[in-house]
């Protein structure tokens, strides 16, 4: 491999599929942060568990990835050798991590919106992302039940933890926006019978979201500002520092096997 | 005395104590210090691997490093539970580690400088570790010894994986071999260590070798461990960092030098490199995670308040 | 450059200029993390000048410890891509900002040390460390009077601030054994006339410390353990991810002029 | 009237107005909101840059940076001097920036994606600054006027620096010239709404011209900035993000493309890519720092308390 960054000349798939896989990646390795540090030992299961679906994940697909772009390029090489402002994944998977009720409602807002995504990309016309789908379908609605007790728990448990739960909500929800987002790449696939139209998934996600919520006792923040970005590598400032610690060892080493 | 004289015999004839039966105060208060001090090396043990979750240098690594130590947890997890058969709660026995009353192993007191260390933990830790369980599993009390057959499973795997690393070092850019040799100098004496002091000075083993808590000695286990490891060292083309270090070819054993067991003695009093650390970060996240406990307390009062309504 | 991280052959000289550039440099890199957080903006104009001082020294050390050394490395060679193995710092300077106390008598406890370490260096055989000693003195001077206050001020303001500078103090004290660790590089190069015995200085330290920590109502925590391992690159956990973002970009454009 | 007649006078004739003169109570306010508005946005704009500090990329680079940061610091601090000769506290004017009452320039409400975005924010938004406070180095008002001398003599040394970053990246690597065209792409176009709606829109410079707060108008403060930074972006061999821009040869101006007013107005509004970030730091900074600022009071109190007795 050539020492130094690389770029990647992203047809419509090579780009949709890095989108999964950096959302996988950030996602997993924001989960793998709180190793040892869960509020109960039960939870630290919970989050690794989590995290290691995630990154199961982006493995699949950046090793798919490479396959379609067809210059030799493994899961590492996506992973450890592009900048920030190649990483493609949504902004609401990058920030960071804050207490307990941010990984929670960060992990749950994801989980309601990647559940019924892959489980429709099961259809997807592309067979990788199709087995990707069926594998990431049932992880996800784990993720989804798993988060959404605690969200309950949390939003109708001390007041404390419903002060908590709310302004995590509130905090993440304009990076939901993002969630829905249809681009040319998209287009392009969803064409193709590749790809899931986003929209389909808003209602879902929403029904899925205003439950929860509902038992939890805590009101969806106001319709407002929608952030965006991510998908065209334009990032908050958090990715860049998780980017820098991922990445050094190898970019240290460039050539090495690990 | 009648009691603790049936209760030895049915250990003397193999049979599994099981958490509703008779048992001696002492036994259970032995069992209760050991299994708990294991339980608690598993948690403590999660941070100097944790460290690195985040600079694994390849995906690959990464998963495996973060389901390992997801494995540590679990194996806190059963080792609890086994603990709580005796008749203590995990709260209790979280606190004794909060406050320093409960120790853990040594080991974890050492800090992890580089990506080397990862392996080296897998390799020698674990190597150590599964040569002090592998008995265990016969161990006279049937919870405990279900347990460390479990944990003894997994920890081999960790242990394979940890060698893996030290050999993809071992073999790789001038750089890494460098690390994975750096790294066996700082973990070899600490791993030595793992196996408790010399026979001569052990305070525990009598008592617990009679109730087949304990089957080998310290300074047994030491050796198959010395055994086991040196020639994979070998393998790894790597040195050991002992210059006392040779074969004996009348025992068949590998003869090593002396331990500095001034060393251990300080570490297991608290002045090791990271023991302040280690329980600095447990307590911060105890401390941080209360609210989330509380709160799953007080929904759960609420449900049930409301079921009984 | 050749890419890569670089060992250095460390004579007693280069040894010696590099553990203090590190000192400097590892303490500067850490007060520029407080930049735009402080407590008040006056602190934070205090705490970027402090870092600028020890920045400064940092630079003229390794750029002299280049010039022993003879084989072309400037001062980036040696802050970007030494690994934390090579890296020859006190503990004491690694350790993580913390609270406002913990910043505070991190500083405190080494400009106490530098400040007649420096004064004393200015009469060092080698011309370059007596420069370095004539102005890193008034820097330090400033450094001791200004966190000298702020131990005060803390340590005589309310309980809280009380209960922080003391936990701070207990938390720090065990590093400050390292100071004064005398090995055979600083045996080689006291007998030559080069360096100070650092044994000298334990009681001008000491006079100020315990001068100030009466003035604060604290207590100096009892004589017990100390850490050491900085100079021979054997450091705590933290040192790791502060180099892995520092040495970040440099290291993934190897040969790049900035 | 008489009053105001008086002052438009002392104005008109190029008089200095100081602290203890009289004033219409507009022109205090005019002042008091856009000094401080000016100070917050030094002491926002800290964050920007204090992003890249810790993973700046070469030893000089990052002195050079920390100092910056703490120019910045240091305006605000003479910023908010300035606005406290018009009577009102610092403490209130902090406040009025941490309840998201008081506004600060929308540029820092973008992120820091790259190393190039230090040297863009130091050649554009510095020289955006200075076209803008050059003129207001001759403001009416004594105090801000002295004020933005020293502001100015520095900022104008921070711009020829991040100009210095930008030739460096123009002229390094592919890799680096590609960061630096990419941080001129982003960059372009909100340092060009830095100088404010367009003239035929903007509520605030009618008085502030009749009052010398204001000398030149948003658009010829803008056709200003573009005619001098066109020429340096084409030294450094990088293309502006206008496709419209063309020099007109009979204004002797460059032509630029229509500005997204919209974007501006979101920004401003709260919903640019940093506002909550920005003022989330902010409040974190003084919450954090809350303890500490009690500690320092009640120290001065018992001081003063021990003198008394």
């Amino acid at each position: 491999m050539a020492p130094g960054p690389i770029r990647v000349a992203e047809t419509p798939l090579v780009s949709y599929l890095l989108r999964r896989a950096d959302d996988a990646l950030v996602l997993g390795h924001r989960l793998s942060e709180w190793a040892g540090r869960a509020p109960t030992m039960e939870e630290d299961m919970a989050l690794a568990n989590m995290g290691l679906d995630l990154l199961g994940q982006a493995r699949m697909l950046y090793a798919h990835a490479g396959e379609v772009e067809g210059r030799g390029r493994d899961e590492d090489a996506f992973a450890y050798w592009r900048d920030e402002r190649g990483y493609r994944n949504l902004l609401l998977v990058e920030q960071p991590n804050g207490d307990f009720a941010v990984t929670i409602v960060r992990q749950f807002l994801y989980a309601a919106y990647a559940e019924p995504y892959w489980r429709a990309m099961m259809a997807s016309g592309d067979a990788t992302l199709a087995a990707v789908g069926a594998k990431a379908e049932k992880e996800m609605a784990y993720h989804v039940r798993h988060c959404a007790e605690w969200v309950v728990r949390l939003g109708d448990g001390t007041a404390e933890s419903r002060a908590r739960a709310a302004a995590a909500l509130t905090e993440l929800w304009p990076f939901t926006g993002e969630l829905f987002e249809v681009d040319g790449t998209d287009r392009t696939l969803i064409a193709a019978g590749i790809a899931v139209d986003p929209q389909t998934l808003r209602e879902p996600w929403q029904r899925t979201v205003i439950q929860v919520l509902a038992e939890a006792t805590l009101e969806a923040p106001p319709a407002g500002f929608m952030r965006r970005g991510g998908r065209s590598g334009r990032h908050s400032e958090h990715l860049g520092h998780l980017l820098a610690e991922m990445q050094h060892l190898q970019r240290s080493n460039p050539g090495a096997a690990w | 005395a009648a009691l603790l004289a049936r209760f030895q015999e049915r250990v003397d004839a193999d049979q599994r104590i099981e958490p509703n039966d008779a048992m001696p105060e002492a036994y259970r208060r032995t069992l209760i210090r050991q299994i708990s001090q294991h339980a608690h090396s598993e948690i403590i043990g999660m941070q100097p691997e944790g460290n690195w979750l985040t600079r694994a240098p390849s995906l690959r690594r990464k998963a495996a490093l973060l389901a390992k130590v997801q494995d540590e947890c679990g194996h806190g997890l059963y080792l609890y539970a086994a603990a709580e058969t005796l008749g203590i709660a995990r709260e209790e026995l979280v606190d004794q580690l909060l406050t320093g009353k409960a120790k853990y192993s040594s080991i974890f007191n050492y800090p992890t400088l580089s990506w080397a260390d990862i392996g080296a933990i897998g390799w020698l830790v674990d190597g150590a570790a599964i040569m002090n369980q592998i008995p265990l599993c016969r161990c006279s009390y049937g919870p405990y010894a279900r347990a460390m057959i479990r944990v003894c499973k997994e920890e081999s795997f960790h242990q394979r994986q940890g060698f893996e690393i030290m050999l993809t070092l071992a073999r790789g850019t001038s750089a890494q071999k460098a690390m994975a040799q750096d790294a066996l100098d700082r973990w070899w004496w600490p791993c030595l260590m793992m196996f408790g002091p010399p026979d001569a000075a052990s305070q525990h083993s009598d008592t617990s070798t009679r109730w087949k808590i304990k089957r080998f000695s310290n300074d047994e286990l030491r050796r198959k461990f010395v055994d086991a490891t040196v020639p994979q060292a070998h393998f790894l083309g790597l040195t050991l960092p002992d210059p006392d270090l040779r074969f004996d070819a009348d025992s068949g054993h590998w003869e090593f030098g002396a331990i500095d067991w001034d060393e251990l003695r300080r570490v297991i009093a608290g002045d090791g490199p990271c023991n302040a650390d280690r329980i600095a970060a447990r307590r911060c996240a105890h401390e941080d995670g209360a609210w989330v406990r509380e709160a799953a307390l007080a929904f759960a009062a609420k449900r049930q308040a409301k079921q009984a309504a």
